[in-house]
């Protein structure tokens, strides 16, 4: 409909390139509008990347290209037929796998049952164990990961099991690979693998859909670019020339500014003290995941916590929130010991924690907006032993107002809101508690520019009334453009402290103990 | 409640400007809560028809008599069961506690002194229900605590609390509950087999179990924990639910209602037998679910509950005023138990299919335009 | 009943310490928290002890499987003799043939098998004769005329069908009485009063409750309370309880029919006794009723825990 | 099983050279099985030393004997709680299947003809196991297609099949089960009830029923399905696991199991009692529970199953041989099961704070630097 075409004789020039094409495709759920009536071309041998803010549809449309989820109109054709994709078996039967945004895995099953459910090799005696082994151990070659086949998924971390979910898509040979927000736990060293695995597919004819909000890797893969907003495809374009400044103004319709450190360095008083912490390893053997880290956080100071997967950044800040022991070592906010209390306390006390995986530990699926928003922060709402509705109502709309959630009311599930909004509603409800201390973990996992911009002035504000923030990331981009100081951890330890103003991003991540510090060079470098 | 968990907190800043109530309004709750109200509906006209004497008063309030008991177990089921749990032990508690009763009424054999002790019948009241809540209290232990499966817990309290009343009377049975003025200790009888206001008092306790538990779980911030805990765990925990203290509270909550319903059995009967309460756990469960909560935890209402309750005392009751024959009384009950709860999931599939058609039909009208 | 066993744990050592005693007597039994069973289990511990028997106890609750389980036990056991209050009349021939089989003789109290020759003697009751007797005193209470219903026992249990026939043999000469309702209450009280106060509804004009066992007819008697009919309605219980008994005196409850289970089991443990003494167990048919004897409100003052005084 | 469900694949290229077959090990799976052995072990030593008929070879046998019936229903009730459904109405399911064989056994008046049929005894047991896996299969489509929660369509099926069972017979029992020469029925209960190479047949079955379904979880595509369903049904979904027709299977099975079960009760006995096999579901599922097995799904073991049911058997059977009062055996009977489940999480717990306590002594003896 609104489809802004480049030019029709580019457009045509592609017309046989085109594997799979969706002709105004619409997704209503209930009374939300998910996609309008969209058009949308998959290429041969090509990768087209989808952008949009968060909700703008984008995943819906992979759903119903890879059969997870049925139109409400429109339809689909594959090599210029019609077809319906019933189901994800269907999909897969025609070529087309798909890499979920939400993480679709057997925790209960090992990696190799996990990318071999639902097409299992089999001699007369059952299932071929031994071969399943064999491919698995060299997909995770390919993907250069150690990880064995036999592990149990529950005991892989995020990204390894992001991993899994792409390796299982791999071994599925297909001819068009879907793949929504592949990397969003993953750090940079992986994706560089990862888009050597995508050059090869497109080299042997494999159709790509990329999905990102890491829009300069995004850019990087490209072969062609598509943009989404409120279910509505706005523009439709060649990579040739593709930069960031296109890419955000035609996502939010409006340049963006996404370099948010301030000037202001005035801080407090050191509002978080961490002495000499370690932290034992969950999965047993006695090994520590956090190995002696001692750290300062200022009030008014954003810190970012950068390095590789594995670092030890997720069980330190699991540890401070209070989910997990210290085996050595103390942190004190201001000048409480915060061993002795419980995380209702600590967050009583201000200090909070935003994890990592917002679908294990951020979000009650069964319950509202509203009530997830309030949900820590609800004996604050308390009058003569009875929840006050006003006061948990007015600190709710505060924060869809201030986070900027994108939904259709507090009274909204949480289910029913794009993965960044929901993102978003986690974050709103620690800042809710007041606190003193925010700890965040991958907080932007999934969010989109603008909204990233939002939670980063966001925090630049707070911090500018004297919070202090402690945020892991992965993205480089991200710590070095948006705090004040970066910490470096490598294996449980803090290896390096960097200035962002002063700092190249080469030297951060060597400190991380990335290799090839030469990771974001243009594509056109890493093809030759 | 919420006071003894919560730890004190400075207040906040004045709340913002007022502004129009609003209810909160889940519509999957609305819908499962319809369901067992249609099958409530169902069962009422189909006995009313065959019978006369159903929808009579003195029936009617009979048969919520029967159902209040059921009912009061089946809201300390509900706790547990948001919380996404299950309590089978809340049968053999109903024995113990009302054994407990009668012993003491009967007078209370003192160790070592060799005195005959008689509590006067508040003591008796608050011991008995004291010792439910303990009974569940070590519930919640094991479950919080010790990780024990809540399925297992409870099992094995079903066969040691069920033991341990047999132990208490030696398998018989306490008659003599009456009390005597001399002593000080009558009216327990008398007062929880009473009728004030002709509503007989299971029926008042079940009024006021069923309005302080709505409060406790629509008001209260640890009703609104106990759905988080259900609903997600390890989200609660990070965000501060003390989701330990809310896992013990709960079975507390379930053996303190089911304390409650072995006095008032006793009391109806009266007669304070070990054997009382057996298999309870069984209707209180179905009850819960009938009303639209889902074992997993996490959703479920009072309401609703109190509606599954409803449908599975007035089918029971009106298979005997109807005169249906045993064998026939089972094989209906069991079937109405299923269609209560498959004929919202008909009729949901048959709604969506119609709204899928009609989404269709009206998409494909007005001449969609075709790819270029 | 678990007093007394709980003393003598110590099983196992079942050695021969002489005749007349000194070996290991199991006592199976239905449910020791029903007080019919209860005096039954008591009776039959006591007795044994007195004879110098140890004893075991086990109680089956009618599932004829946990009772195979437990003659299995006492087979392993290598118990001297059984005292069994079967689960069933066919359910538990395959049952005694085993014990019989291990060389353990088994004596039956209160029910009866459907087999004869197995068990060394079955000593019951005679519920014919019992309902018999009943029904002829409710009846004469009743005046022989108006609406009646029944409480019947757990249907699987053999008593019940036997002694609601017994009722329905007397009743049937009486044209102008009517069953107009017959419930299953499963030999429970609180079961009988639910049962009787919706049956009430259904029939409020009715005269008389016959009922299987006295559990039922006390719940029965508390649901006619409530309801202020008790003047109205004559109630038959069957077992002779002290609870029922103290419903007797009072007037509440016409009549029940007392069973002789002390004196069955007494006899039961003296035959098992004899037999393992003298290989005779002394009495001269294996199936031996004893007849029940009505309860009214005349000797009701007699009755002593399942036993009358002189 | 798994073939006719499997979608068709192509033929892959030539497998890669042939590597030693490693066996898929799973901690958890091996730490929850050890515990479940070691309740077992202190059941068996404890019990043995208290009675010196316990560990006789003959009372071994009888004790496995028993241990077997419950075995095969946890078996079934395994399948079921991978799924992470429950099948309460397996108890149920032993009555009919035995009462129908039977009704069979001694004669099937034939409808309209009037004529009395005698099926030969395979026949017999072909229709009552096929009964069995009827009613599994009923549950199986209220579970699958109605969406009504497993507890409730078996609660459900319990009643019914009960009332079935007690309509076919008027709550009465068949005893002629011997069949007779002339009518070609015989052998039932001499086949069933006999005991080859002396190992009693409910072992026999026992055996090939742990066999046949391990295999069925190790080696087939369906057992993989089924772990996956219990662990991720939308994962599962989403991957092309046929889930509505695992979740339907699971039910067949354990119908299937029951009904086996129901054929060895009734041989034993040897008579068909409508009320065969009540209550039997609990421990069933405490069987599966005590093994290890997650009443979530998609954790569990046939080898745990088997443990979880020699430690139920072997605790109950000890208790009688040493003859525990009745009202004792109901209170260890309930300890030991929670015993059995909890034993393993504090020793989980205290492995946990040793490796903390490790760590903190380690690192601050070489003088860990201090902050600064
Ligand atoms: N199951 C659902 N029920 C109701 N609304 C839904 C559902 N799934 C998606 N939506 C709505 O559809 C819209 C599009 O969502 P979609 O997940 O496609 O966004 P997206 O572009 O993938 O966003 P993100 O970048 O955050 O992943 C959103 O408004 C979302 O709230
Ligand atoms: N080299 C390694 N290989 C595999 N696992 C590792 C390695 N190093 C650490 N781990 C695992 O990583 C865990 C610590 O990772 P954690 O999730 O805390 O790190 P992180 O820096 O937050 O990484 P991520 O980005 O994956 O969240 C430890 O529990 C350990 O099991
Ligand atoms: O004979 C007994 C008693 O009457 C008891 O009350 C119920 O069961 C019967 O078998
Ligand atoms: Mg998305
Ligand atoms: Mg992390």
């Amino acid at each position: 409909m609104t489809a802004v075409t480049e030019t029709p004789t580019e457009a045509a020039a592609h017309e046989g390139d085109v594997v799979l094409r969706a002709v105004d495709i619409t997704k209503t759920y209930g009374v939300t509008r998910a996609l309008k009536g969209v058009n949308f071309d998959v290429r041969r041998g090509k990768v087209t990347v989808l952008f949009g803010e968060n909700g703008a549809g984008k995943s819906t449309l992979m759903k119903i290209l890879s059969g997870v989820e049925q139109p409400t109109g429109g339809v689909l054709e594959l090599d210029g037929e019609p077809v319906t994709l019933a189901s994800t078996t269907d999909a897969v039967d025609r070529g087309i796998a798909i890499i979920h945004q939400e993480l679709n895995l057997c925790p209960n099953l090992n990696v190799r049952d996990n990318i071999f459910i639902g097409r299992e090799l089999r001699t007369a005696r059952g299932i071929d164990y031994g071969r399943e082994a064999e491919i698995t151990r060299g997909l995770m070659a390919r993907l250069e990961e150690e990880i064995s086949p036999d592990t149990l998924v529950a005991d892989l971390r995020l990204g390894q099991q992001q991993i899994v979910e792409i390796a299982r898509a791999l071994a599925a040979d297909a001819r068009i690979l879907i793949m929504d927000e592949p990397t969003s736990a993953l750090s940079s060293a992986e994706v560089e693998v990862l888009f050597k695995v995508i050059d090869d597919l497109t080299a042997s004819g494999v159709a790509i859909v990329y999905i990102s909000h890491h829009l300069e890797e995004a850019i990087e893969v490209a072969d062609h670019a598509v943009v989404f907003r409120d279910g509505d495809l706005v523009a439709d374009r060649d990579a040739e020339g593709l930069t960031l400044p296109w890419v955000v103004s035609a996502m939010v319709g409006r340049e963006a500014d996404y370099d948010f450190r301030d000037a202001s360095r005035d801080y407090g008083d050191v509002a978080l003290r961490i002495e000499d912490v370690r932290v034992v390893d969950q999965e047993g053997g006695g090994r520590l995941a956090v190995d002696g880290v001692s750290l300062d956080v200022r009030e008014g100071e954003i810190v970012a916590l950068y390095g590789l997967m594995g670092a030890g950044r997720t069980e330190l800040m699991e540890a401070l929130s209070g989910r997990e022991p210290f085996a050595t070592g103390r942190a004190l906010l201001g000048d409480t010991d915060l061993a002795p209390y419980s995380i209702q306390q600590r967050i009583e006390l201000g200090i909070g924690l935003v994890p990592e995986d917002r679908q294990r530990d951020g979000l009650v699926q069964l319950m509202t907006v509203g009530q997830n928003l309030s949900l820590a922060s609800l004996l604050g709402s308390v009058r003569r032993g009875l929840v006050s509705r006003k006061h948990e109502r007015g600190g709710i709309e505060d924060q869809i107002r201030d986070v900027r959630v994108k939904t259709a009311g507090p009274e909204a599930l949480i289910t029913s809101l794009s993965g960044g909004n929901q993102q978003k509603v986690v974050i709103g409800k620690m800042l809710l508690t007041d606190p003193r201390v925010l700890l965040l973990d991958e907080p932007t996992r999934g969010i989109d520019v603008g909204a990233k911009g939002e939670i980063f002035s966001l925090l630049f504000r707070e911090a500018a009334r004297g919070l202090a923030v402690l945020y892991v990331t992965s993205e480089i981009g991200e710590a070095l453009s948006a705090a004040h100081r970066v910490v470096v951890m490598s294996k449980g330890r803090v290896v390096r402290e960097f200035d962002p103003r002063t700092c190249t991003r080469e030297e951060v991540m060597a400190a991380a103990g990335e290799t090839g510090a030469d990771v974001h060079h243009t594509k056109e470098q890493h093809r030759e | 409640m919420s006071d003894t968990l919560a730890p004190e907190r400075e207040t906040r800043p004045a709340p913002p400007p007022q502004e129009p109530r609003r209810r909160r309004i889940n519509l999957g709750n609305v819908l499962v809560e319809g369901r067992a109200l249609v099958a409530l509906a169902i069962i009422v006209v189909i006995f009313a028809s065959l019978s006369p004497n159903y929808l009579q008063p003195d029936n009617l309030i009979l048969m919520t008599r029967h159902v209040a008991m059921n009912a009061i177990l089946a809201i300390g089921m509900l706790m547990v069961i948001l919380n996404g749990g299950i309590d089978l032990s809340v049968g053999s508690t109903v024995g113990l506690s009302g054994v407990i009763a009668g012993y003491l009424l009967q007078g209370w054999d003192m160790p070592i002194t060799q005195l005959v002790a008689y509590p006067p019948v508040w003591v008796v009241i608050i011991g008995a229900v004291a010792l439910g809540a303990l009974v569940g209290y070590v519930n919640g232990l094991l479950v919080s605590k010790l990780n024990v499966a809540p399925f297992i817990a409870t099992l094995g309290m079903l066969y040691v609390a069920r033991g341990i009343a047999l132990l208490i009377t030696n398998g018989e049975t306490f008659t003599a509950l009456q009390g005597e003025e001399g002593l000080g200790n009558t009216g327990f009888v008398t007062f929880l087999a009473s009728a004030p206001l002709g509503i007989p008092m299971p029926v008042w306790f079940m009024v006021v179990f069923a309005v302080g538990f709505s409060l406790l779980l629509n008001r209260t911030a640890f009703g609104r924990w106990l759905y988080a805990t259900g609903g997600n765990e390890r989200a609660a925990e990070l965000s501060g639910v003390p989701v330990k203290k809310v896992q013990t509270l709960v079975y507390v909550m379930s053996g303190f209602c089911a304390a409650t319903v072995g006095l008032l059995l006793t009391a109806d009967l009266p007669a304070a037998t070990p054997r009382a309460g057996e298999f309870y756990e069984l209707n209180a469960i179905a009850a819960v679910v009938i009303g639209g909560a889902a074992l997993s935890g996490g959703r479920g209402t009072i309401r609703g509950t109190l509606i599954g309750a409803f449908v599975i005392g007035f089918l029971v009751d009106g298979l005997v005023l109807v005169g249906v024959s045993v064998f026939w009384q089972q094989v209906i009950k069991g079937a109405v138990i299923i269609l209560a709860v498959a004929v919202d999931q008909l009729q949901q599939s048959f709604q969506k299919r119609r709204a899928l058609r009609k989404v269709a039909a009206s998409t494909n009208r007005p001449g969609s335009p075709s790819p270029a | 009943a678990c007093g007394s066993s709980d003393a003598d744990t110590s099983a196992g050592a079942s050695g021969d310490e002489g005749g007349g005693g000194g070996g290991t007597i199991a006592v199976i039994t239905v449910d020791p928290s029903n007080p019919y069973w209860k005096a039954e289990v008591d009776t039959a511990v006591a007795e044994a002890e007195k004879l110098g028997y140890e004893t075991t106890v086990d109680a089956h609750n009618n599932d004829a499987d946990r009772q195979n389980q437990f003659i299995d036990g006492a087979i392993s056991k290598q118990v001297d003799a059984i005292i069994l209050d079967p689960a069933g009349a066919d359910e538990s021939v395959g049952a005694v043939q085993k014990a019989t089989d291990a060389g353990i003789p088994v004596f039956l109290v209160n029910a009866e098998i459907s087999e004869q020759g197995i068990a060394k003697s079955q000593i019951v009751s005679n519920n014919a004769q019992g309902a018999t007797i009943g029904a002829e005193a409710w009846v004469e209470a009743v005046g022989g005329e108006g609406k009646y219903v029944e409480l019947f026992g757990n249907p699987t249990d053999n008593n019940a069908q036997v002694r609601s026939d017994g009722y329905a043999e007397v009743l049937a000469q009486y044209p102008d009485l009517e069953l107009v309702q017959q419930e299953t209450a499963n030999w429970d009280r609180a079961e009988g009063k639910a049962k009787m106060e919706i049956m009430l509804r259904a029939h409020p004009d009715i005269v008389g409750v016959v009922s299987g066992n006295d559990e039922m007819a006390l719940g029965a008697i508390q649901a006619l309370k409530d309801a202020g009919k008790l003047d109205q309605v004559t109630v038959l219980g069957f077992d002779g309880n002290p609870d029922a008994a103290a419903a007797v005196e009072a007037g509440e409850m016409v009549a029940t029919v007392l069973q002789p289970i002390v004196d069955g089991t007494t006899l039961a443990v003296q035959q098992a006794d004899a037999f393992l003494t003298d290989g005779e167990t002394g009495a001269s048919t294996e199936k031996q009723a004893i007849d029940c004897i009505l309860i009214t409100e005349d000797n009701v003052g007699q009755l002593d825990n399942f036993v009358m005084g002189g």
